[in-house]
């Protein structure tokens, strides 16, 4: 005999109603570092490139926005704009020719591992210049000889490839080891548990990042996702962490240990950096699910915002000196727009370029 | 009749379907509080709550298996991808599991589910989003496949796919969502899975057109009609199973055919028509069947080269001139 | 430059050599309940009933393998045997609408949820009087209308189906629950991992029960999975528990007790169970990855010699009434087999039947 | 020559390879310490150690990904399923990386990686464990597929294979791996993808058939020759690329064609090649192109029904029959 329950539903409870414009914070942001830059063993140099990096990385995208409203390129475009400090702190605290791979919403992460404002903005374009020769786009930037493997489309489809490249450098003894970044979405693809469990059965030299930016398109993270994602890696026995990632210090400090200890001990970790998407989760995206004040909440505790702040606070710089920053920035910035409006598109041979490193077969061509 | 876009359409299926039946139910990505990320289900989570209305992770392989265990448990789950590309993360539940569960038990169970989502490409999105997956889940026995090109057919189709105790794969086309068209307001309204329509008569060239690629077909129909060329359009509107009797019956009058097929050239639905088109009407053909697809290589971003890598209506009216040997 | 490092392997930390014959347990069994059936509020028939049930599976499957010696089937034949505590605890502690889901190693299933003896061997034997008409063999054992929804031979795909079955009671406010059986090794499919996570986020009331047998087909357990199994669950929050399954008393009393928490309060379970495989993976199975002395060191905690002890012990029963069921079984595994050679193969017509619900279609059908 | 079973002949290669070059290696399920499911690698692991041979749990989407990265970083995996029916859990990995990634960034990167195990059915094994994957990946651009016949043919394929700088898909079958055959004993013995073999001469009819099904052709021309009809048998041995040119260079002669194939029949191999050779040698054709598929029916457990499903040289003998009007 059924016994009459409370009406079913299936959404994460106590979330039984739409959120009608209320706030649901889904990422509380742990607390930064209260290290300086020399204290970390920045030097004043560093911290004032990583401020340049940061504000490409945001100017870039400002104004690939601005190109893409106008009509000037299609396909989606995912911003990266609010979580530079991960990219930047990151590149900063690992080895130049250690691997990253990361997931669509990659121009920052192209940017500070050395895909030009123009070869980036070219891809955009779809221009033969382009890093990826117009071949793949906004979510397929790439600098394989920097060791930027890219850009991935498929939601979680880049983990197990993140592990593999971790596999080759153990395999090569190459003492290089591999980063790899996916969103707090791609946390609920079973390939992460696949490569979790033998990340850590093999020991394989990779730390998997998630940037649990709050939300994965319009779901917040708690409405998603069960638990807090760090202590996902809780049942493998892998070592994780988890900090703020608006931070570019407190990303810096923490992934220069962490890798430090992978590349010691070749041990896997897992690692919740939160941070937060300012834009929508594409162009496309009306971001009814949060408000307003959401949003300006985060936005104060901008990191490129802070980093300013804290270079003119602590004299490492001052402000003419970074607005000469800014304008030169800028300056590249709509270069590499004339450089991408200028550039050719590809020739239409090139549609059959780059499918094969051996010789090229291609069935029924005419 | 009603003007609806090809979303309303759909969204209208699924309504009344959940209207009329308690056990219909629709989950997947961002079908509920977004209201669609193609707002195909714009307004259902309002209208029918969080139980029948269901955000799932992104976790294909996962909600579509707990779609399958729910329809053979009694429910008749609606489970939307959000493109067919991503659902080949869920391949083994559609295609080990979904269309093979009943048989291998002896018919103890049936799996009333709809799989449904966009197919193919939509615009510059690159390598990995851009494939049609309807000819090769035709390959596997054990459900029907549709792709409609027109919001009429969708509607009918999608309302027989929901009532349909086996598995049925719904395809879409973000391009096509806010397609309008003509749709019938008959009371459920119904079209049988499995029919072929004449969308156009004429005597001189067979055109075999599915889901987007109708729409091109059309617009070489019309290039042609202007130079004398009556071109019969057959929408299969089901890729599986395939009304081939529908084909076979206008080549014979015809005498050549063109199939048009978005899928790369190997073994798409365009070689199978082909195929059974010279076994069973040979004798019919005043030249080989021929066929428009893409070719065999990857999607690529950059307008130029995406524009070259689809079919367009040019590449069919060469096709039938070389069929009509008029090239 | 590549720093030289000790020789990398990729095998899990420890275990950088075969086993060349050498004991590896992996399954270290937790202590059995102490409660004497009455306490577990079971009858004196109920437990002698569980017997009955245990020694019918053993023995059924002990014939199973002399016809399939004998050549009489083809086709893959993965015994239970060893592990028939977990079958018949859970389905005595369960009420009967509950549902059961299970991997391809389901003989014992099926038979203590009422596939006959008959229907079992002739679906063995690809008869059309098999519980699944002969379509599906061995691996496909299923009693639908009891609930017993089959057993599925792709490792792991079964896991969101089971979640589904629950999904469904929910939905349906059934009072009914589900309950899903996998392997060790279908631990390590990534679909594990979606469907725990869905049925926190949903609260399913379903119970996720690993019988970890020590083995996944040659690999033992802690040489494909990392870390306790039932604390894979951590990291989602979910309820988990381990204990023994030599003992049907300690499945019962355990699988009792969680199937009425899940009925209470709709949230999903993950357990493992200990038990030992005494047989090959399937036929074919040389079996070099363990040593007879391991094999025969779990044997002596045999589930069915335990239960007779005790029923002997506790004078439940005596030596004479539980050899008369055990003729009884004996004739009816023998009858069952007789049932079987002698039932008609099906019809070819049958090739095509069972496909569909609805109108039957066949492409390109002659 | 030597003989050598067909298992033999793959590790031989594997093995050659794995001495020849540092970077190859070999993981999968049950590959290392049980030496392989179907003992394809026995003796490798002695051989080669814990780093180069590996076993994996049973995670084929996360293996498979792991290799295609390894493959992106220098390395040249060897990834064994224990059947391509569970791939189908990993074929994200193969359909939208493997055989994508160097498109979609440009050329920056190659995957020279080898997926490999046993195809289609198995005798006895069910729905799940019986469906050739062959047709279905050649559907897609950017990898070949092999499906080779004989030992001979698998080492000098798979060698080849190994040494490719893209994806490979290699393909091999449980019932075959104890069948002997000669094999070269060449050193360093080759032999390069996508060229068809004419391993029977004949002038009355072309018979094209891979991998198992190259067997059940070979039997029903020994029984046609019988009869006086001489078949012209093609093992393809590539699927894809496909060696068109060689077939219908034969249909040319002997102007009738059977495609036999493992597949459903939907949009397989044999559903394609007839396409093409209707297109491209219609003129030559004395009676339309047939083939000889499973049926598109889900394969059963049962013995007579799993005798009935397979394709079987009688099955050859009736098309060939048709195409030779003599029934
Ligand atoms: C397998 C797959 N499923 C669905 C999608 C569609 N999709 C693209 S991005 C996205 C959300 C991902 O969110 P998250 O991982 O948090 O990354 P973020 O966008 O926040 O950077 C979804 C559902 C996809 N690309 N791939
Ligand atoms: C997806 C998939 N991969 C591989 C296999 C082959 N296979 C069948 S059983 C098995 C071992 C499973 O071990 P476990 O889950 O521990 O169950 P047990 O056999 O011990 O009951 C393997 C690898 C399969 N059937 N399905
Ligand atoms: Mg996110
Ligand atoms: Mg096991």
């Amino acid at each position: 005999m059924a016994k009459k329950q409370k009406e079913a539903f299936f959404t994460p409870i106590g979330i039984d109603t739409g959120q009608n414009g209320e706030i649901e914070k889904s990422v509380k942001l742990p607390e930064a570092t209260k290290k300086t830059h020399k204290q970390l063993g920045l030097s004043d140099d560093d911290v004032v490139n990583m401020f340049e990096q940061m504000y490409l990385q945001r100017r870039f995208e400002e104004r690939a926005m601005q190109m893409y409203q106008k009509g000037k390129f299609g396909g989606f475009l995912h911003l990266y704009i609010g979580q530079e400090a991960v990219s930047t702190g990151t590149v900063f605290a690992i080895n130049d020719d250690d691997d990253i791979i990361t997931a669509y919403r990659d121009h920052g992460w192209g940017l500070v591992r050395g895909v030009t404002p123009k070869e980036g903005m070219a891809e955009l374009y779809g221009k033969a210049t382009g890093c990826s020769k117009g071949k793949g786009g906004s979510m397929h930037f790439a600098k394989v000889e920097n060791h930027f493997w890219g850009g991935y489309g498929i939601v979680g489809g880049h983990i197990p490839i993140g592990g593999g490249l971790a596999f080759a450098n153990k395999y090569q003894q190459n003492n290089r080891i591999a980063t790899c970044f996916l969103g707090d979405g791609a946390v609920d693809q079973g390939a992460l548990h696949e490569t979790l469990n033998m990340s850590q059965l093999w020991s394989l030299p990779c730390i998997y990042v998630v940037e649990n930016n709050g939300y994965s398109m319009g779901t917040s993270t708690r409405r998603h996702t069960v638990g807090e994602i760090h202590e996902r890696s809780k049942g493998y026995g892998m070592k994780s962490a988890l900090f703020n990632g608006m931070d570019v210090f407190t990303v810096y400090e923490n992934m220069k240990k962490i890798a430090e200890e992978v590349r010691k001990d070749s041990m896997p970790w897992f690692v919740e950096i939160r941070t937060y998407r300012y834009r929508g989760h594409s162009m496309s995206d009306p971001q009814k699910y949060r408000t307003k004040e959401e949003l300006e909440e985060y936005q104060k505790t901008d990191p490129i915002q802070r980093l300013k702040t804290y270079l003119i606070d602590k004299k490492v710089s001052d402000k003419k000196n970074l607005e000469e920053i800014e304008s030169r920035v800028e300056e590249q910035v709509l270069e590499a727009i004339d450089f991408a409006e200028e550039s050719p598109f590809p020739e239409d041979e090139a549609l059959f370029e780059d499918m094969y490193a051996d010789e090229p077969f291609f069935h029924d061509k005419k | 009749m009603a003007v609806l876009q090809f979303r309303e359409a759909i969204r209208e299926a699924i309504d009344e379907e959940m209207d009329r039946d308690e056990s219909v139910f629709i989950m997947g990505e961002e079908v509920a509080e977004y209201n669609g990320a193609y707002k195909v289900t714009e307004g259902l989570l309002d209208k029918y709550g969080f139980k029948r209305v269901i955000d799932t992770p992104i976790s294909e392989l996962g909600f579509a298996g707990i779609g399958v265990g729910a329809a053979m448990n009694g429910l008749r789950p609606i489970v939307e991808f959000m493109t067919f590309n991503f659902a080949v993360l869920a391949a083994d539940q559609i295609i080990n599991h979904a269309s093979k569960a009943r048989y291998m038990l002896g018919g103890q169970l049936d799996v009333p589910i709809v799989f449904r989502g966009p197919n193919a490409s939509a615009g510059q999105l690159g390598a990995t989003h851009s494939v049609a997956y309807d000819s090769m889940y035709a390959q596997f026995p054990g459900m029907s496949v549709i792709y409609p090109s027109e919001p009429d057919d969708a509607k009918g189709l999608l309302k027989s796919a929901i009532r349909n105790n086996d598995t049925v794969l719904f395809m879409e086309s973000e391009q096509m969502y806010g397609l309008k068209g003509e749709v019938s307001e008959e009371e459920d309204y119904i079209i049988p899975i499995g029919k072929a329509k004449i969308k156009r008569e004429g005597d001189d060239v067979t055109i075999v057109a599915s889901g987007k690629m109708y729409h091109i077909a059309k617009q070489a129909a019309e290039q042609l009609a202007k130079d004398g060329v009556e071109a019969e359009i057959i929408d299969p509107r089901t890729i599986k199973p395939f009304d081939i009797e529908t084909v076979i019956k206008s080549v014979k009058k015809t005498n050549r055919c063109i199939v048009v097929d978005e899928s790369h050239p190997f073994g798409g639905m365009a070689a199978e028509v082909g195929f059974l088109i010279q076994r069973d009407a040979f004798d019919y053909l005043d030249a080989p069947v021929r066929r428009v697809t893409l070719p065999d290589v990857s999607a690529p971003f950059s307008k130029p080269l995406f524009d070259l890598w689809m079919p367009n209506a040019k590449d069919i009216i060469q096709a039938v001139n070389a069929v009509t040997y008029r090239s």
